[in-house]
């Protein structure tokens, strides 16, 4: 009993602290941003890991300034992305395929595409195998290539690394890139852009295929046919592996998701897609 | 001859020995050398200052590129998963140890034990059906804090039945039969005298719980933890955790950043973990003594 | 104080809801993954799912590549977990003065605190590089980085269960076998091994069970490839790994019942294991063991 | 009549511990007798008796000053100045314990135990062995019929007896008995006395008890021990 009069009597010294910090907390900026200020509430976010870059630093940066706002940024990959929204588990499930229309007919989704995307093949920095034709990328992830000395490189094995079968990312490579050709089950299996990055990063004899926005100059891009990817040629469409980035909602919304989707068509926004290692795309 | 087999003996018990402290100092130490280095201020409040840092504790501001929310996250686990699990863990542990008796015992504590055998991965499934099970009934349950704590108790109450039931069971029966000699009830007689006789070992458990419950990574990654979520306001929210936050940053850090946020992380939870582990022994003897020696 | 007394006396009949209460939900567990598992039983035969290959894209979704992952990183980290534990457990009971075994039991007790996810997230960045390089083959995440590391993961469990079973072993017999002439391998031998059998038995069981209900290990370093594996240094998923990896996946689709398949084989191994465990003759070892082990 | 010595105590101080149980302690014990040593609970009668086959240090904490010489085949052997290995020692020097003690197998393995680890390793011979001593031992009528039975199912004379078979089974020079038959029965510690006697010729007899009748019974010398000190 005693321990709680004591602990009560600290509460109007809290109660002083909370509301000085509130007072240092809310200071008024005018800019894209200023549509969260004063607003509340929780937006969920999850599916396409493509996407996940521009979503955490705009979350990051929404929640700094509206501390009232929490906004989660889960991965997952495009399938379960589109699975969830429509199921209404979250508020906006990315994707990085477009959605079929049976989905969308299903689940009454409406599609927001902010941005254009390549899948780039990425192999080690130091592999000096760094131009491949596409019938070769065939081979080797079907496995029929399987050492880097096949293709002029060291004698080493392969190893191949792939997506899961949610992964938007790796339909569109599979399709538009292998021509649905195989890719074989002795390959690893990473769960989103980031690991299949971090993977290639840390083995020097891996092969895989990421978004452009994760490429840089930790891993070495593989140009194909001769085509480097790099934003320039997807945008020239020189670069035939390309995708849009969609954000998808469950019939139309307002409030906080509304103000969310907005903002990636905002000037700052598209800075921050652009930022990302992505194209921006107008509404 | 057989001077070499006692030197084989000796030989190869020896390598085990070094193998495991070998081992053991190799994981310790790697942690160490890249995580000691960014242990401090800004490996949870990122680049706030120390004035906002007071603003992040009244939930008055955001942490985005630090440890924080991770760490309250775990807590907030620990809680919720030991105040669902300790009061229904003691109870059953009490009535299998001085109620329970015949087949009931038996098929009871064997369904415990079955219990504490299934592997996290598969409470988490569990969970995470019982979730969209539910979503389709109260469209607005979606896996969050609520579901992660309730499985996370699901995964540690057999620990704290077990403890229980065998601090109970361990002590001597003249402890009960002096009670009843003095004319206690059964009910007055476990909470006088056994409960009390028994609270070291039914402390090692709630040690050994939050030990589980704070590094367990298969069952939350099911049931509502994300990667960025920042500090949750209820219980229906999702929320960021250390464990899996050092499995997201190993598999997709991006910048070298990242990448020394992530050994931060594990070394934290590390010494979390072990401290808890080892200072449970510690503590536990102390408890006991007090409370059998030094009352007030 | 007597209310409280009161509450608890017409309380036994909480206790019991309580304690049916765990017992309904454990066995929830297992209803549960069958009734939405139930698709599978059904449309798709269930040997089918349990032999077949994963391929999705052709229309197979076995789980068999999994079943065989799952041994094959089992059996291989008990190979070499068993005896590394043996040796432990030895120098702890029997061949190291009594400063040194006391700081051994420490470090290996300490060890039993470490998070899983810690040996996973060491594994990638310190052992899965040197296993690439020095075998040479392939990616380094396989069956082999997995088995190191989940034996070290389980080690500590086995060496306590041991040395606590020596331990048990009565001090007239140690003696009797010391004045008979008998050396510290005479007595392994001949008393401790044997007297310890069923102790070594359980930390074995016990050991297995950790070892096939670990995800993250296997999830983190022995790459998750849907191929069966053909030597120690291919890469593999496990039944585990793949809960995780494919509950991502679209709820309805085919995939997606599969996790429940491997989420009922993993009980049933378990349970299998528990069972066996609980009808091991095996007296005193046991309450320590509910004690302090897990 | 010129006494021959087989076991010779030097200066024997013994430390459990901070605590001395035995101190400065000088004796010797003739060949082929039975000698008893005597003495109230706690007077240190089994430490001293530890010290000859240096047991002691099978526990911890405990630390032993002085001399203890014994004769083996006639040559001289100072125990603790490794003339000989411990094992090599124990397997001189047999012990009997206060509470029987066979071990978890059968009683057929009880006594080839010792056998093989000593390095016996013919079947034939540990057949051979085990009958004669079974027969020395009283106990083969018994127990024939039963050998690949657990040796704890023995009634507890027929343990103790089964434990002075295994370790007369190594033919030692000494045997040390603590307190054999203060765990028994009266029918039992007739048995067990008897036997004793009959192991005379074979070997010496050193045994510790506090039964004086029975050291009047079976012992041709007895000491004292009071307080860790000879009286």
């Amino acid at each position: 009993m005693k321990k709680l009069m004591r602990v009560s009597g600290w509460l109007p010294v809290l109660f002083l602290v909370l509301n000085l910090s509130f007072l240092l907390g809310t200071k008024v900026w005018a800019d894209d941003l200023a549509g969260f200020v004063g607003k509340s509430g929780t937006l969920r976010i999850s599916g396409g890991t493509a996407h996940i870059p521009v979503m955490k630093e705009i979350a990051g940066l929404i929640m700094k300034r509206a501390t009232e706002i929490r906004i989660s940024v889960a991965g997952g990959g495009s399938g379960l992305g589109i699975k969830q929204v429509g199921e209404g588990l979250v508020d906006i499930g990315n994707s990085g395929r477009k959605p079929t229309s049976n989905e969308v007919q299903k689940y009454g989704l409406i599609l927001y595409r902010w941005a254009l995307d390549g899948v780039g093949v990425i192999v080690n920095k130091d592999n000096p195998v760094q131009s491949l034709s596409q019938s070769q990328l065939q081979e080797i992830f079907s496995g029929r290539i399987k050492n880097w000395s096949q293709l002029g490189g060291v004698d080493k094995k392969i190893t191949l690394v792939s997506r899961d079968q949610a992964s938007g990312t790796r339909k569109v490579f599979w399709k538009k890139a292998l021509e649905k050709g195989d890719i074989s089950s002795r390959a690893l299996v990473v769960s989103s852009n980031g690991a299949m990055k971090s993977a290639v990063l840390h083995n020097p004899y891996a092969i895989g295929y990421a978004s452009l926005g994760f490429l840089d100059d930790t891993v070495a891009a593989v140009a194909l046919d001769g085509v480097a990817p790099t934003l320039a040629n997807v945008r020239s469409g020189a670069y035939p592996v390309v995708r849009g980035l969609f954000s998808n909602t469950k019939g139309s919304v307002s409030g906080l998701t509304k103000e969310f989707i907005n903002f990636l068509y905002s000037q700052k926004g598209q800075e921050i897609i652009l930022r990302k290692g992505l194209i921006p795309v107008a509404q | 001859m057989n001077r070499v087999y006692d030197c084989l003996l000796y030989f190869s018990a020896g390598i085990c020995g070094l193998l495991l402290l070998g081992a053991v100092a190799g994981l310790t130490g790697f942690l160490l050398w890249h995580g000691l280095p960014v242990l401090g201020l800004e490996l949870f409040f990122g680049s706030l200052k120390i004035g906002e840092i007071v603003d992040v504790i009244f939930l008055q501001q955001v942490v985005v590129d630090g440890l924080w929310p991770a760490v309250v996250g775990t807590c907030l686990l620990v809680l919720m998963a030991l105040s669902t699990a300790l009061p229904l863990g003691l109870g059953a542990g009490i009535y299998l140890a001085e109620y329970a008796g015949g087949k009931a015992k038996t098929l009871f504590s064997l369904t415990f034990d079955l219990l504490a055998g299934v592997p996290s991965i598969v409470i988490g499934l569990f969970g995470f059906s019982l979730t969209l099970y539910l979503h389709r009934q109260f469209s607005s349950l979606t896996p969050c804090l609520l579901i992660s704590g309730l499985s996370l108790a699901l995964l540690v109450l057999p620990y704290l039945v077990r403890t229980t039931q065998t601090a109970l069971e361990d002590l001597p029966d003249s402890l009960r039969l002096t009670a009843a000699a003095l004319g206690a009830e059964k009910s007055a007689t476990i909470i006088l005298v056994l409960l009390p006789q028994a609270l070291p070992g039914i402390f090692s458990g709630v040690v050994l719980a939050i030990g589980r419950a704070a590094e367990d990574t298969a069952v939350i990654m099911l049931t509502g933890v994300v990667a960025t979520a920042g500090i949750p306001r209820s219980l229906f929210d999702n929320y960021e955790a250390l464990p899996f936050y050092i499995f997201y940053t190993a598999s997709q850090f991006s910048d070298q950043h990242e990448l020394q946020q992530g050994f931060g992380a594990a070394l934290v939870l590390l010494i979390i973990c072990v401290l808890l582990f080892t200072g449970a022994g510690l503590i536990r003897k102390k408890a006991s003594y007090r409370l059998l020696y030094h009352s007030k | 104080m007597s209310g409280t007394l009161q509450v608890v006396f017409s309380g036994r009949r909480l206790l019991f809801l309580v304690t049916a209460g765990g017992v309904f939900v454990t066995l929830s567990i297992l209803v549960f993954m069958i009734v939405l598992g139930l698709p599978l039983f059904t449309s798709n035969s269930f040997s089918l799912i349990l032999t077949q290959d994963w391929a999705p894209d052709r229309g197979f979704f076995g789980i068999f590549p999994f079943i065989c992952g799952t041994l094959a990183i089992v059996t291989l980290s008990l190979l070499l977990a068993f005896p590394l534990s043996l040796g432990n457990a030895v120098l702890i009971h029997l061949l190291l003065p009594p400063v040194a075994a006391k700081f051994l039991h420490r470090v290996v007790k300490m060890m039993t605190g470490i998070p899983t996810v810690i040996y996973g997230f060491v594994g990638i960045f310190l052992l899965v590089p040197f296993v690439r390089e020095w075998f040479d083959s392939g990616s380094g995440m396989s069956i082999l980085s997995a088995a190191l590391l989940l034996a070290l993961l389980i080690s500590p469990t086995m060496i306590l269960v041991f040395v606590e079973s020596f331990a048990a072993i009565p001090k007239s017999q140690v003696r009797a076998v010391a004045a008979l002439g008998g050396n510290l391998r005479q007595k392994l031998i001949y008393l401790y091994l044997p007297g310890a059998q069923n102790g070594i038995l359980t930390g074995l069981l016990l050991a297995t069970g950790r070892a096939l209900g670990d995800t993250m290990i296997a999830l983190m370093v022995a790459g998750n490839a849907t191929a069966q594996p053909e030597s120690l240094l291919d890469p593999v998923r496990t039944l585990t790994a793949h809960i995780a990896l494919v509950m991502a996946a679209d709820f309805d689709s085919i995939e997606f019942k599969t996790i429940f398949a491997c989420g009922i084989i993993l009980y049933l191994w378990t349970a299998t294991l528990t069972l066996t465990l609980r009808f091991l003759p095996y007296g005193v070892l046991k309450s320590r063991l509910n004690r302090g082990l897990s | 009549m010129i006494v021959e010595k087989i076991v010779e105590i030097k200066n024997i101080s013994f430390f459990y511990g901070e605590r001395q149980v035995l101190s400065n302690i000088s004796i010797s014990f003739a060949k082929q007798t039975i000698s008893a040593i005597t003495g109230a609970s706690g007077s240190g009668k089994s430490t001293l008796l530890s010290t000859i086959n240096r047991l002691w240090e099978e526990v911890g904490g405990a630390r032993v000053e002085g001399r203890v010489k014994i004769w083996l085949e006639g040559q001289e052997i100072d125990v603790y100045e490794r003339q000989i290995s411990l094992p090599e020692l124990r397997r001189k020097v047999g012990m009997v314990f206060q509470i029987p003690n066979p071990l978890p197998m059968s009683i057929y393995k009880n006594l080839t135990l010792p056998l093989k680890m000593a390095g016996i390793k013919n079947r034939d011979l540990q057949r051979e062995k085990v009958e004669s001593v079974l027969k020395d031992a009283f106990l083969w009528s018994e127990v024939e019929p039963r050998l690949h039975e657990d040796a704890r199912n023995l009634s507890g004379g027929q343990q103790q007896r089964l434990c002075i078979a295994r370790a007369m089974i190594l033919e030692p020079e000494v045997l040390l008995l603590d307190e054999p038959t203060s765990s028994l029965d009266e029918g039992a510690v007739f048995e067990i006395e008897n036997l004793l006697l009959s192991l005379k010729e074979r070997c010496s007899l050193l045994m510790v008890s506090h039964d004086l009748a029975q050291v009047r019974r079976v012992a041709d010398s007895a000491v004292e021990l009071v307080a860790g000190s000879l009286q």
